[in-house]
This record gives structure tokens, sequence and C-alpha cells, in this order.
């Protein structure tokens, strides 16, 4: 891809950090909590109507991006689940030492199994890390929606799996 | 991907490989040539003058692309083109399913 | 002010024509046409070239005008998509069938080919429906593609010289004495040697503006366009009861709906293979529009001598508005007597791509000799007065 | 001839949604589409619609469209399913091809809800099989479940285009290249995002196909650079093996039947091409004739819903079905929604076309013509 388009496809970090949707690192660290990657102004209030908690905020005006109030979020997924865009994640960064928790939505047949081991991909779909399918939750009324055990280190890189056969 | 090294090898500045119409096969350099030949500016004329947009798709996809040739030849702003005048049928329909409108079919009645 | 030694009003097949055979003799011409080039009737009729229907004096001119189509493709250095098919003109009703006969056998006598066709040859032709009840097959009658002709007599015109302006309205004429000196045009004046009226169906107001009252009015003509299908022997083919509606001299006056709207069949192949289903005749004015009954009319009349256009698909439909004289229906042509430089070229009715080479060649031929072309004598301006 | 009291043309959202407005207030519709199913578009879409509540927004495309169906069955809305209209004659009498038959409806007021058509690019070998329009995709792969290649190049970076690379790869396919022709990526964020990240799509911005190739079909494609003037940079051709190059450059109104019923048009190039006029309650230039969706100016499914709905009042209110404050108050809800719809980067520019149309329809339209003939 292109530099000149990458931001349009796939926001930098730094921009992300920016966004309203998305928690500062100390409410980062304090438990789990979605992160919406929602950067443009479109019409749509799906994950504030989604949250049982109250913890995203749009407002009347559908046309603004999302807020997330991370002292109400308390990472359930049923945003990620519903976000049209598949645009929202939990982020859980005390899963173990040396693993996050990331949850994302997967609208891909078959799929993974629990306990799977697959290839993590980052915004702009390149292979990041192996990482392990900790547990799939097949949505009655939605986008089924995976947790995977993430490096610490990638878990702001990581975004989707590619479940690709590796002899390792 | 490969990248290949070919710039000038295709001479097809004036679209003569290109085809606009592809029911009636009718190429853009066809197209362009005409609009200069007689000083086309319109859909219908270049129609007229190269049976582009005379097939079975009726114009469906060609119109907009005369519409632009029509533009860059005659350097008018495309909003500026007219559209083609409509009729009947605006889809491929049968004979009988016209006639059927005199033999009773349509519920017509006799004006 | 620019300055024209021809101008000739109407850029359609009639002037296109004049303006060629003008130019081919080194003459200056103009054409001013008020929309598009070959925008009117003439690109909207179906480019048969019909001779056996017609009686002399007109035959006459008919037969030299399908003359000059012989070589015209040459001439133009155009595929004109000239097809000299000839014509099978069929009955379905049994009454007619002696009515064919006669007039195959006046076809004969006129030195126009002419046979009936047997009725093994009507039940091996697998188009035709099996009520057709007797065919006779011509071989003066031809067609063309009427756009090729049209743009190939533009084009040639316009490399020898001549200037085709549209977009351009006539909206006044100055005179001196008996003279049109100026035309005023929505665009600019132009002063002007000699003067052609070929506007067709509008030829009557351009009449108007030198004070003569030319007969014409539109007569509108709705036509059909099947998607291409395979070539067919017969490409050309009309209802016999074409001749009563078109030449008006049915003496059967049916009184049916269908009679009222003028349509019997006239189907026409083209060079691109497909059909062109017409024919009908009605007055409504400028009004360019089809409308759902004449198209009914014509879809279901084709439909009884070409059954499988039953279930062939119609892509088009269009309405030429033909220049027709109310008086007596036959073309006005030639020079004006009441003025010394005002020629006219009108009222074809629905032969103008039949007659335009012929008209073209003798409006020309006057224009630049001063004599009076004999062909065109029964045709003239003058026989309105005499009434 | 079957007289209505109002044909709605089109079973796409607009028309659904304009169907259901009007049965709901007790006025006789009758729905008109050419397909088995009403649904339009809706069917081929297997995604998610934003939006909020009102516009079924998180229910994916095909659902909304079995809603909407559910609910105009629920209304009495009356149906005339694969009825293709091939004329409207005299400004007023539709011409339905139903089987191998005609019927001709008079309906006292229509609303076009006829959507969009697909627009396409012209390059050497764009008429080779495998060369196809993005709704030709969707056909094959959302609907009928069957992958017309399996390597595809898309042309096109829109939510069109990215969604419909999106699908591909759920259905299995390898999308080799994304190719727009603008310096930026067309679609939203979000859109752009899911697919390249499931992906690893490359997206050439700034590019154009030069030429399609193959013998029988397409086996690849040959894009360039373009300069600021969209004029091909010499010495920048790439080749890509595809099976199928997807167009996914735009659409435009599908205008013809108000063409012939006479409606006066504009051109937009916001919206895609000719637009009939409108005013505020989709009534075009003349009397009793309707427009809603993307026939009235291309724009998303959410507000084709909205416009439906608006013309569906619109219609029911001029026959007297409710009062006029009553639909002053119900309109002003619907424009409400329209406008918070129409608000944002993507939708701003609709916002103020919309505004411009009707400035033109209010200099031009003075007085509304009637159609023709009169019952």
């Amino acid at each position: 891809m292109k530099e000149s388009q990458e931001e349009k496809a796939a926001l930098s970090k730094d921009k992300l950090f920016e966004l309203p949707g998305f928690p500062d690192k100390e409410e980062l660290e304090s438990g789990p909590v979605a992160v919406i990657e929602c950067p443009e102004e479109i019409a749509c209030n799906v994950c504030e109507a989604a949250c049982p908690f109250g913890a995203i905020e749009i407002g009347k005006e559908i046309i603004k991006v999302p807020k997330i109030d991370p002292d109400k979020c308390v990472g359930c997924g049923q945003c990620v689940s519903e976000c049209p865009g598949l645009a929202v994640y939990v982020v859980d960064l005390n899963y173990t030492d040396e693993e996050a928790l990331l949850t994302i939505p997967y609208e891909f047949s078959p799929l993974p199994k629990k306990g799977e081991i697959v290839t993590g991909v980052t915004r702009k779909g390149e292979k990041a890390s192996r990482v392990k399918i900790v547990s799939v939750d097949k949505k009655e009324n939605g986008t089924p929606i995976i947790k995977i055990a993430v490096p610490k280190s990638e878990i702001h890189e990581i975004r989707g799996i590619l479940i690709e056969e590796i002899n390792d | 991907m490969e990248s290949v090294k070919d710039s000038s090898s295709e001479p097809d500045e004036e679209g003569s490989e290109k085809i606009v119409c592809r029911c009636e096969e009718v190429t853009e350099g066809e197209i362009r040539e005409s609009i200069r030949t007689y000083k086309l500016d319109t859909v219908a004329e270049v129609k007229r003058a190269t049976r582009a947009g005379m097939g079975l798709c009726q114009g469906r996809s060609c119109e907009i692309s005369i519409k632009r040739i029509l533009s860059e030849e005659t350097r008018r702003d495309i909003s500026e083109i007219s559209a083609d005048s409509v009729r009947p049928p605006t889809i491929p329909v049968e004979t009988g399913v016209i006639a059927d409108v005199i033999r009773g079919g349509g519920g017509n009645e006799e004006d | 002010m620019k300055k024209t030694e021809v101008l000739i009003v109407g850029g359609g097949i009639i002037g296109s024509s004049i303006a060629y055979y003008l130019s081919k003799h080194g003459v200056e011409v103009t054409v001013v046409e008020k929309g598009k080039l070959l925008g009117g009737a003439s690109g909207a009729n179906q480019g048969g070239i019909p001779v056996s229907l017609f009686e002399p004096p007109l035959l006459d001119l008919v037969r030299e005008s399908r003359k000059l189509y012989d070589g015209l493709s040459q001439e133009l250095g155009e595929d004109l998509g000239f097809d000299e098919t000839g014509l099978l003109l069929i009955v379905l009703d049994k009454d007619q069938e002696s009515l064919l006969n006669q007039f195959g056998k006046r076809l004969e006598q006129r030195g126009l080919g002419a046979e009936s066709l047997s009725s093994n040859e009507l039940q091996a032709e697998s188009l035709l429906a099996d009520n057709v009840k007797a065919a006779v097959k011509t071989s003066a009658d031809a067609s063309v593609d009427p756009f090729k002709v049209g743009f190939g007599l533009i084009s040639q015109a316009k490399a020898n010289g001549a200037t085709f302006l549209k977009d351009t309205e006539v909206k006044d004429v100055i005179m001196s004495g008996r003279k049109v000196t100026q035309v005023k045009t929505t665009r600019e004046t132009l002063q002007l040697n000699y003067l052609v009226n070929a506007a067709g169906a509008r030829s009557k107001s351009i009449g108007d503006m030198v004070g003569l009252d030319i007969p014409v009015k539109p007569r509108r003509g709705q036509i059909l366009v099947t998607e291409p299908t395979p070539r067919a022997k017969y490409r050309y083919l009309m209802d016999f009861d074409y001749i009563a509606t078109a030449l008006g001299n049915g003496d059967k006056e049916e009184k049916s709906r269908r009679m009222k709207l003028g349509v019997a069949s006239s189907l026409i192949q083209e060079p691109s293979s497909n059909w062109t289903i017409g024919a009908s005749r009605d007055f409504a004015g400028f009004n360019k529009k089809t409308t759902r009954e004449t198209l009914g009319y014509l879809a279901d009349r084709a439909t009884k001598f070409l059954p499988d256009f039953e279930n062939c698909n119609i892509i088009r439909s269009y309405a030429g508005l033909r220049p027709y004289c109310h008086v007596d229906g036959k073309p006005i042509l030639g020079r004006i007597e009441e003025l010394d430089n005002f020629f006219i070229a009108t009222g074809h009715a629905g032969e103008g791509i039949t007659l335009a080479p012929i008209t073209g060649k003798l409006l020309a031929r006057e224009i630049v000799s001063g004599r009076k072309a004999k062909l065109l004598d029964s045709f003239r301006y003058s026989r309105f007065e005499s009434e | 001839m079957l007289n209505k009291e109002v044909a709605v043309v089109g079973g796409g959202p607009a028309g659904l949604t304009a169907s259901i407005e009007l049965a709901k207030r007790g006025v006789n519709v009758t729905l008109i589409d050419e397909n088995l199913q009403a649904g339009g578009q809706l069917l081929k879409q297997t995604h998610k619609f934003f939006g909020s509540e009102e516009h079924y927004a998180g229910v994916r495309g095909f659902n909304i469209a079995k809603k909407l169906i559910q609910e105009a069955n629920n209304q009495s809305v009356d149906f005339l399913l694969e009825g293709s209209i091939y004329s409207v004659y005299e400004g007023k009498i539709l011409a339905v091809k139903k089987g191998k038959s005609t019927q001709l409806i008079s309906p006292e007021k229509v609303i076009y809800a006829t959507g969009a058509s697909e627009k396409v690019i012209n390059f050497p070998g764009w008429t080779l099989p495998g060369v196809m329009g993005a709704g030709a995709v969707q056909t094959f792969v959302n609907q009928h479940k069957v992958l017309p290649g399996r390597k595809f190049t898309i042309v096109g970076s829109g939510n069109v285009g990215t969604i419909v690379a999106y699908q591909l790869l759920q259905a299995g396919a390898e999308v080799t290249a994304i190719v727009e022709a603008a310096q930026e990526v067309g679609s939203y964020y979000v859109h752009a995002n899911k697919a390249i990240r499931s992906g690893d799509i490359p997206i050439f911005t700034s590019h154009t196909v030069k030429k399609a190739m193959g013998n029988e079909s397409v086996d690849s494609v040959k894009i360039v650079e373009v300069n600021e003037n969209w004029q091909p940079v010499p010495g920048t051709e790439k080749r890509i093996e595809t099976d199928v190059v997807c167009l996914a450059v735009g659409l435009r109104p599908r205008t013809k039947l108000t063409s012939l019923t006479g409606c006066q048009t504009t051109y937009s190039s916001t919206f895609g091409g000719e637009v009939p006029l409108h005013d505020k309650s989709m009534e075009t230039s003349i009397n009793g004739v309707y427009v809603a969706g993307d026939v009235a100016g291309v724009e998303e499914a959410s507000i084709a819903i909205e416009e439906g709905r608006l013309a569906g009042v619109s219609v029911a209110s001029s026959m007297n079905y409710i009062s006029s404050s009553t639909a002053a108050d119900q309109k002003q809800e619907i424009r409400n929604r329209l406008g918070l719809l129409r608000g944002g980067p993507y939708g701003e520019e609709g916002a103020k076309e919309k505004e411009r149309i009707r400035s033109i329809f209010n200099e031009r339209v003075t007085r509304r013509e009637s159609r023709s003939v009169k019952r």
C-alpha cells in the first residue's frame, strides 16, 4: 500500500490515540475496555444503542464520532458484535504477564476453534505474531466475536486473524 | 504483480482499440472522428452518425461514455451535454407485449 | 456579413443532397438547419426505397432516383448499406389476393420485375406466417441505411466546400423586389443569391416569409425497431394494405381503428440486421412522440406476417414528421415562378430517402443551368395556382 | 386499464417505505417491481448497515429487505412483482410487462423509486468476459453463492468497491488489488479497513486501468499511474493477474421513466448524473409525480428509506388521507432525520446538493405541469 493513503485505510497508532473512542493509557491499563476505531463522522449510532451500560456516547446528532466512557465500560463486547463497521474491539491489558486479551469481530467461516493457534494480522492486513484463540462466541443476532491472546507489545497493532496452515 | 515497460508501445491515444458501445462495437476512436468530422455536440447525433447506443442495451452503459467523449471533444462541461431523449420501450420488450395493448390484454379500452 | 451563393434551409436528407450535387458543380453553398443535421424525418424512417408502389409521373422520378443509388456508395466513398433486395408484397386477406395479382401484372407491364410466389414457395419460407395468403416479389425496390446516406452526402458536400450550420433557425428574410437577398437566422444574417426551401415538415413557415402558401403539413410516422435477428431471405416486406393507406387510393374504406391510424406493415431488415417495423400515418401537429395505440397496432400487424416477431425484442421506437402535401400528397419541387431566386424541395411525404438523390441532382441542375428539368414539371408549385 | 390510487415504481428501500407509509394511512397502493421479490439492492447486501434504529442500522441488508417486505405485507400493500414498466404513455399510463402481456395502469399519483444503475469505464478489453459491474459480482457471490473467478481486481475504492472486496474475501476469493483513480480512498475508513485487514489488499490510488488482457476471458489487467490531470504517466504500468475486473466506479440515477413522464431534470455530479427536479416533498415538476431514493440522487440506503417515507406521507397528504397539519409534523420529523443522515463530511455534500436542486426547482418550475391526461 502506498504511504499516501495509509491513513485513509489503516489508521496510524498516533491518530488512534486521539480518537474519542480510544481510552487513554491509564484507562487501558485499568481493565478490559472497548476501543472504538471509528474516526469519521458517519450517520450511525448502533454502538451507542448496543451498550447496556451507557458507556458509549454519540448523542442526538448521530453523525458525531463515538466517545467511550471507560468508567462505565466493562468490556462485555456487545458493541464489538453489533458495530456495522466492525470497528470496535475490547482490549484487556491484564490478561497475563506477557499477553493481552483482544476481542475482535470475525465474519469469516469456518470460525476458529478455542485453543487454536492462528496468525495475527495488523490493521494493514500484514501478518504479525501467532496468537491463541481463547474463546469463540457465535452471537445470535450479531457478528461472532473472538477473544485472542496477543503479545502485549502488539496489542495496538493486531486487529484480525488469519487461519493458515503452518507446520510449527 | 509485475511492472511492465511498454509506455509508448500502445498507440491508443485516439481510442482505436477502446470499444465504447459493445452492442454495436463502436470504438472511442470512431466516435471522436465523427464528432470532429460532423461537428457533433449531442448524444443523439453521435448515435445517428456511429450507431453507438443503438444496440440491445439501449445505450445503458455507453451513454455516459459518449457524454464524456463529447465533453472532451467540444470542451464543455459534462453537465452541458444533454441526455438523449427517451422513447418507449425503456427496456427491451417483446413485440407481442407491445401488441398486447391493442389485443385487449392490457384491459385497454378503445379511445 | 457573410455571403453565400446558395442558401439551403433544412439540413435533412433533401437539403444535404441538394448541397452535395451543387457542391459537385463547384457551387458555393451553405445549409442552415434549425436543429441537428438529419435530426428530423431524415433520421426517423426505415430507409426503404420502394419503386413498385408508384404511378407515373412520380414513378419516373422514383426510377431515376433509384438508378442514382446504384452508384452512390462508390461516388460518396461510403458503404450506404444499399440492399437491392426487392420487395415482398404480402396479403393476409383472401379478398386481396386477386388485387395483388393484378398489381403484379401491372408492374410487369411497366417493366418492373414482379413474380408471384407459389404456395409451395410461400410454405417453404419459414419466417412467413401460415396465414399469408399470397405474395408478390418485386425486383426494383431496395433499401439503404438512411444515416449513412445522409452523413455520406454531408461529408462529401463538406469535402467539396459546402458549409453546414446547425442549431441555426431562419427567423426572417429580406427581399428586394422579387428577390430574396438576405436571410436572418438566430445566429447571423446571411447574404445569398439563391434560396432553397428544403425545410421538410416546416417548409410552410419558410414559404410564409416570402408570401408563398406552401400546402405542407407534418404527417407523423411511427416506427418500432427490433433487436438483430439472423439475416432473412426477404428483407423488405410490405403489407398490401400499405398501398391503400400510403397512396390513399384504397377504395375499400375500412373504418377500423388500425386504418384510421394509417397502420400497415412495412418491414425492413437493416444492414445491422435489426428490423424496423412501420408504418403509420397520422396528423398530430409537430408532436414527435410515439403513441401506445399506434405502437400496439404496428406490433400486432407485424406479427401477423412474421410470427417470430412475437417473441423478438423491441428496443426502440421513434416517430418522424413527414412533409405531407395536403392537396395531392405529391412532392413540391423546383423553381418558383413568383420569385427570381427561390427554389423549393419539400412534400416528399414518406419518400424523402427514395427521392433524395434525384431531388438533389435536378434542383442543383436547375439552379446551375437556369433551365427547368422536365422530370419536375408535374411537381411544381404552380400546380396549386391553377386551382 | 387498471385505475389505481397510487403506484410506486421500484421495490427497493425507498419504494418499500413509501408504500408502507401510504398503506398505513389507508391509501390503496400498488408496488411494481421487475424482480421476483421486492428489496432491490438490499437483497444483495450481506453487510450490516449504518444509521440508527429508524433505518434498521446494524441489520444486514437482506434482513432489512425482509423486515420491510413483512411490514408492507402487514399493511396490505398490493405487490405487482415481475412487472417491468417499459413505457409511460401520455405522461401517466404505466405500461407494465407481465409475462407475455401488458398491464396498463393509470394511477392518480405515482412515486418513482427506480434506484440507480452502475456506471462503467471503457478501456481496451473491457468487453472481455470477466469484466463486470460490482452489482453483478454481488449477485453471483452474495445471492447465488457462486464465485465468478478466483482472483479479483476491483476498480473504484468507494463504499461499493471496498464492501465488495470484503464480501469477496468472505466468499474465499483473492482480491489482488483495489485500483482508484483519485488520490485518496473514497470509502468510509471502516469499510476500507475491514477489507484490507482481512485480505492484505494493495490499494493503488492515482491509478487507472489501462487494459484488460486475455484470450477467451480476462487473465490479467494492466494498470497505470495517473497524474493530477488524470493523464497516464508513461513507464508506470503494472500487470496484475486476475480473473475478474470488478467495476465499482459509481452509480447514476435511473431516470428513463421519469424522463419519459416529462419530469424536468438537472445534472448533478454529486448525485451521479441527471436528476429529476423535486421539491421538499419529493414532488417533481409534474403534478402528482414523485421521486424517492437513488433516482432522486444517489446517496445511502438509509437516506432512501427516509425519502421513501417522505414521499409516502406527502402523497397521502395530497390525497387528503391525513390532514395537512398532521402531514406537516410527520414530514418535519422525517426531514429532521434526513438532516442528521446528511451531516458529516460524507453527507454534507448531499445536503447542499439537495438544496441546490430545490432552488433550481423553484426557479424553473413556477407552475407545476399537470399530466397530460385527465381521468
